[in-house]
């Protein structure tokens, strides 16, 4: 907290000119907008954490590897745009055209994305897509942008559906926010589902400032199905923990989309998380990957050992390992960088990636379930770390 | 004022459009994207000036007209011509607010205030639950015209929503409004009919917000309810008018100019504290400077004057 | 007969305010209405005027019926009423506040140019045209009173309502504000009821007296004979005094 | 439908509606007492369990004690606005002239300050922490004891707040000065004393709610404008300045809410509320409790 404050206190200062940022001779301008206030700004730390992460592990090693000529340290280039799409499209704009950086990285959520795609396709920017999930994304013209996600939709629902049908799930409850990545998920999951032969005895949609889901869930304690899927934010991922005991769902798989990978989540729930199933596909000891556990002890020291947010952080680190491979390779060109995107098989967190076309072709969509408060990938079976196991009763 | 003075006057406009008109062609893109969002509050401005500024019906919703605009303009999207499309969301959304008008406007005072606000939260969820039905929550806007494109419309809705409030605060229509705003009662004992005045000032102050909101997309490149119908918008525009000052065309423009000005240089010189920086100007706003921009210059100017002679 | 007012009652909840009442107005006339506090006098004007709903009843303008219809279409008829507790446009100026008068009302000037001609002559009219580009809000309780006045004016009235424009007035500007609606009267050629407190100007401007007592009417007739009538002294000035 | 008639939906019900009616009674206050359109409310729900939050994390004491630090520590904020800002705007004629606008601009500029310094200070990061997450039975309703307590906290507050004011003789002049403000001057109100007083018990209030909430849903610097939003449409509901119509639409609303929701579905959650809340407007546009006219 006394550091939080300092720094705060330093930030101030600093603006009125008494401390000039130090300049590092000749370093590599990178720029970004961050969501710092506005609707999405409790998300933006995730993002910004996971990118000031990775450059400081690459700083501490003594910069980037520009194409194996020397090494170049890291300067970010960071805006806030207010959770506004139009505003990150001044931005970007604003990073190449008068700013003048190096290379972009991206910007936080889908919406974002699709605004800034004409910007960077315009100047020629590559730039690897995090945080954005959309089989919309598949329509942007492949050329600058990647989407590292494994995250898609349909993947999850075929994903789901496997799950599911593994642990001889005959019946399902689903309830889902009406805001779009997660209603783009029931798109694919129904018919998945009606396909495997799965019935869905309940089914509901809700507004994002929904308040109580009581009524919702006693209904759906009454159909008493094998699994309850909800598709939430962590807003409303609260609702459902608290709300679920009180009514007492006590289905043996319950699936909580977004939240308990979340650090704060985990401090408010405890050992009620465990057994609950989340949209996640990393954990610090994933097999077969490059750099976890290091970027796993690195984040914890540098927030005060908080863990990174499963998902968003880590898909955040993945691109920007993505880059920094990419420049190892050929330099600070971007045709070159672009070219390199499209061809290299990088080593990530996530493991192996290659993009075919705009998305990762390798990275299967997974989930990950707490375990005894750990988060452990259960799913795909190939890169789990522990097998899924029931839900137990309620812990309190 | 005299005839010479006042073609000068309108020469000298001209030339302020034309010069900004021209800029599209040379002027950096950042450059562009600023005067998209000087002329795009602009527009929003003036078109609240014409409901809230002359009647005193103070909407706190105005992203409703803006949002259904965008949503309007989304739905057509690839089906008509682009600019065919933003008419159509003006023409639309106009008469829609002519028909949800009526009942709305009953509802005067703070009572109105907090109504506005609920109008526009409701339309927001209302298209929530129609694009979910659809899953199509998100829509993105692929091969948009590009921003010099972008740029020159929302010229020409910040000109066209200036002059219409410049016009109105000099007619019949406007003195009816504003004697609304004064005393609803005493104007209907004088012979305004204040419920279709009141109607047709809603309708006149959607059409153009309807237009930017469909402008506006094609600048984020992506529909979503929740930020189309996004309340801040409401917020900063009403933010702006009241700074501006005034119930006439010159209040917004300084409303609008000085506060996107100063914006663009806090957020690109102390991008961590612009806001707070911000939010301390708009306080000491209402404490230093009660009737906005306008008033202040004016009693400024005239106070000077009076010295003067 | 300009103004016909057939067997009208006004109820609130259950409470009567004016019960039966029946009179009509000459054209040209000036009538007085009389009667003490909640009377019943000012809900009178708000039914001729179209600001509450009759109960019972019917009211002729010329001949046309007029209860049912909105403020603004009465006041498009040519009837204008002033306030008792007046109404100013407070953050216009006193120009503009006369001038929304003539732009509606019952001329309907569509030309702002002349709706202001029109508005500074009648300023001048009621004696207020030097401070015609003045906050309407800046005048005294006397500049509010002809301000009122020239605003019922500037509507362009056949039928002019006055509620007690001399209350609170001195006595030197109660026979100011006689001779302006004397004068105005002359020049403009409307008919007028008044209601008034100050006695003696009533008997002065008026041709007949309503009296009105506990919302009845209980009599009409010259000022001289409601001076001797035994009812209204009775009920009126027995009450009062 | 027998679910309408389960005793656990009417536990929610309750629940949702004192929250409502706790959280719209400073605002009612506020806007009764001063006319002021305090838009920045919601920012001291956020500032109350950003207290409960801090307090929790470095002593490990829980909101039902840190509430009444909340209370006291925004009841401080409220004097400071009043004498920092308020005591010199409600005698500025200036300012008067256009309240409605120049209060929203104000408190607009604040909620702006304040938010952004939070974010400052502790980023917009989410916050949480456990208390009372275990469940309690009472019949056959079963409740988290978080929000047991946010039940009963909240109705014993909001309902000994609207006896006070309205028995006590402070109550008394407040409640003279939210229906007529000349009149009370003129009575011997001391109407600087009751605005100030009006000021911090609003703002107090507020405080303390928020450190009830801060166990229910994610602590960021943005989570007050809904709550903002949601108090003005009750106490709009209520009739402004009405603190017992306040308490009542809040109530109101959240059993509408709640049951509506169980009838039609529960997208259709935010339709109903705003709907609701238009309908009524249109038909009863001085609110539901609302008395005749607004006094200015």
């Amino acid at each position: 907290m006394l550091k939080r404050l300092l720094t705060a206190s330093l930030v101030i200062v600093g603006m009125f000119g008494l401390l000039g940022p130090a300049h590092a001779a000749d370093p590599v301008k990178i720029g970004f907008s961050i969501p710092k206030t506005g609707l999405f700004a409790p998300a933006g730390p995730s993002q910004l954490n996971a990118y000031l992460v990775w450059q400081k592990m690459v700083n501490d090693k003594g910069g980037l590897d520009i194409g194996g000529k020397g090494r170049r340290k890291i300067e970010f280039v960071q805006y806030d745009d207010k959770s506004d799409p139009a505003q990150a499209v001044k931005i970007y704009e604003k990073l190449i055209t008068s700013d003048k950086v190096d290379l972009v990285m991206a910007p936080w959520g889908t919406q974002h994305h699709f605004a800034i795609a004409p910007v960077v396709e315009r100047h020629k920017f590559p730039l690897i897509g995090n945080t954005a999930a959309s089989v919309a994304l598949r329509k942007v013209k492949p050329g600058y942008l990647w989407f590292t996600t494994p995250m898609m939709p349909d993947n999850l629902a075929k994903e789901m559906t496997a799950m599911l049908k593994s642990r001889g799930v005959k019946s399902v409850a689903i309830m889902y926010n009406l805001l779009q990545f997660a209603s783009e998920n029931i798109q694919f999951l129904k018919p998945a589902l009606a396909k495997a032969g799965i019935t869905v005895k309940f089914e509901a949609k809700y507004p994002p400032d929904i308040k109580d889901m009581t009524g919702m869930l006693t209904k759906i304690k009454g159909a008493n199905p094998d699994a309850v899927l909800v598709h939430s934010y962590p807003g409303d991922s609260i609702l459902y923990m608290n709300q679920a005991r009180e009514v007492g769902i006590n289905a043996k798989t319950q699936y909580v989309m977004v939240g308990p990978a979340i650090g704060f989540f985990r401090g408010m729930f405890k050992s009620n998380l465990d057994g609950i199933v989340t949209m996640a596909a990393w954990t610090p000891g994933l097999k077969n990957t490059t750099g976890s556990q290091e970027f796993y002890n690195a984040y914890k020291k540098m927030f005060k050992g908080h863990e990174p947010d499963y998902l968003d952080s880590v898909e955040v680190f993945v691109s920007a390992q993505i880059l920094e491979q990419a420049i190892a390779k050929v330099g600070l060109n971007r045709e070159k960088i672009r070219q390199a995107v499209n061809t290299m098989t990088f080593d990530t967190i996530y493991g192996k990636i290659k993009f075919d076309g705009v998305q990762n072709s390798i990275t299967p969509a997974g989930f990950a379930q707490i375990q005894k408060g750990k988060i452990e990938v259960v799913w795909p079976k190939q890169r789990a770390t522990s097998a899924v196991v029931d839900k137990g009763a309620w812990a309190k | 004022m005299n005839n010479s003075s006042n073609s000068l006057r309108f020469i000298g406009i001209g030339a302020v459009i034309a010069i900004f008109g021209g800029l599209s062609g040379f002027a950096s893109e950042y450059m562009l994207g600023i005067g998209f969002t000087l002329f795009m509050y602009i527009a929003l401005a003036q078109s609240w000036v014409i409901l809230s500024g002359m009647t005193g019906y103070i909407s706190l919703g105005h992203v409703v007209f803006f949002g259904s605009g965008a949503y309007v303009f989304v739905l057509m999207w690839g089906l008509v011509p682009v600019w065919l499309g933003v008419a159509l969301s003006g023409l639309v959304v106009g008469i829609g607010a002519l028909i949800i008008g009526y009942p709305v406007l009953r509802v005067r005072g703070p009572y109105f205030v907090i109504l506005s606000f609920g109008l526009a939260e409701l339309v927001k969820n209302l298209v929530l639950i129609n694009e979910a039905r659809m899953y199509m929550s998100l829509r993105p806007v692929f091969g948009a015209p590009s921003l010099a494109q972008l740029y020159i419309a929302m010229l020409v809705l910040a000109v066209a929503a200036t002059g219409l409030t410049y016009w109105v605060r000099r007619s019949r229509f406007g003195a009816g409004l504003r004697s609304i705003r004064e005393d609803e009662w005493a104007a209907e004992t004088i012979g305004i009919p204040v419920a279709r005045l009141k109607l047709i000032a809603f309708a006149l102050s959607g059409i153009v917000p309807a237009m930017v909101g469909a402008i506006f997309i094609m600048r984020s490149g992506i529909f979503q309810p929740g930020d189309a119908f996004n309340p801040i918008v409401s917020f900063t525009i009403v933010t702006m008018a009241i700074i501006g000052g005034s119930d006439d065309a010159p209040g917004p423009l300084l409303g609008v100019g000085f506060l996107v000005i100063l914006q663009e240089l806090l957020w690109a010189n102390w991008p961590e504290i612009y806001m707070i920086i911000l939010g301390i100007l708009l306080i000491s706003f209402v404490l230093f400077a009660p009737s906005g921009i306008y008033g202040w210059l004016s009693a400024n100017i005239s106070r000077s004057k009076k010295n003067a002679a | 007969m300009l103004l016909e007012i057939n067997d009208i009652s006004k109820s609130f909840g259950g409470l009567t305010a004016l019960q039966d009442i029946t009179f009509s107005v000459e054209e040209g006339e000036t009538l007085g209405v009389m009667g003490a506090n909640g009377a019943g006098k000012t809900t009178l004007f708000s039914l001729i005027a179209g600001h509450a709903k009759l109960s019972r009843g019917t009211i002729l303008l010329a001949g046309q019926q007029i209860d049912g219809l909105r403020p603004d279409q009465i006041s498009a008829l040519g009837v204008a009423r002033t306030y008792q507790i007046v109404r100013p446009f407070r953050g216009l100026t006193v120009l503009e506040n006369v001038a929304a008068g003539a732009l509606y009302g019952s001329h309907q000037e569509k030309s702002m140019a002349k709706a202001n001609q029109m508005a500074h002559e009648i300023l001048t009219d009621v004696g207020l045209d030097d401070r015609a580009n003045q906050p309407a809000g800046s005048l005294t309780l006397a500049g509010f009173k002809r301000l009122e006045l020239a605003k019922a004016l500037a509507t362009g009235p056949k039928l002019l309502l006055l509620d007690e424009v001399m209350a609170g007035l001195t006595p030197n500007e109660v026979n100011e504000a006689i001779g302006i609606i004397e004068t105005c009267k002359q020049k403009y050629n409307f008919t007028v009821i008044v209601i008034e407190h100050v006695m003696k100007a009533l008997m002065r401007m008026c041709e007949r007296i309503v009296v009105i007592h506990h919302g009845e009417m209980i009599a009409v007739g010259p000022p001289e004979e409601i001076a001797q009538d035994e009812a209204v002294i009775q009920a009126y000035l027995g009450a009062e005094k | 439908m027998d679910i309408l008639l389960s005793p656990q939906l009417l536990a929610a019900a309750l629940i949702t509606g004192v929250l409502y009616a706790l959280i719209s009674l400073g605002l009612n206050l506020i806007y009764g007492t001063m006319r002021l359109l305090n838009v920045a409310h919601g920012d001291l729900v956020m500032i109350g369990a950003y207290i409960a939050f801090i307090v929790f994390s470095l002593f490990n004491v829980g909101p039902l004690v840190s509430m009444f630090g909340a209370a006291v520590i925004c009841g401080g904020l409220g004097w400071f606005a009043y004498k920092s800002i308020f005591q010199n705007l409600l005698s500025n004629s200036q300012i008067l002239a256009r309240l409605e606008e120049n209060s929203l601009l104000l408190f607009f500029g604040i909620s702006v300050v304040v938010q952004n310094l939070v974010i400052l200070f502790f980023t917009a990061d989410r916050q949480g922490y456990e208390y009372l997450s275990a469940i309690v039975e009472i019949g056959d309703v079963r409740l988290t004891g978080a929000r047991l307590a946010v039940l009963i906290v909240g109705s014993v507050i909001s309902i000994a707040a609207v006896l006070y004011l309205r028995f006590s003789l402070f109550g008394l002049a407040m409640n003279a000065l939210i229906q007529n403000r000349d009149a009370s001057a003129v009575v011997g109100i001391n109407v600087d004393r009751v605005q100030m007083f009006s000021l911090i018990i609003g703002f107090g209030i507020t405080g303390l709610a928020g450190a009830l909430i801060s166990v229910l849903e994610p602590i960021t610097p943005v989570m007050g404008f809904p709550y903002t939003m949601s108090a003005f449409v009750v106490i709009i509901l209520g009739g402004l300045g009405n603190l017992w119509g306040g308490f009542l639409a809040g109530l109101l609303l959240g059993m509408l809410e709640i049951f509506g929701v169980a009838i039609t579905g529960p997208e259709w959650r935010s339709v109903l509320v705003y709907g609701i809340f238009i309908g009524i407007l249109i038909f009863r546009p001085q609110g539901l409790l609302g008395r005749g006219k607004i006094a200015r």
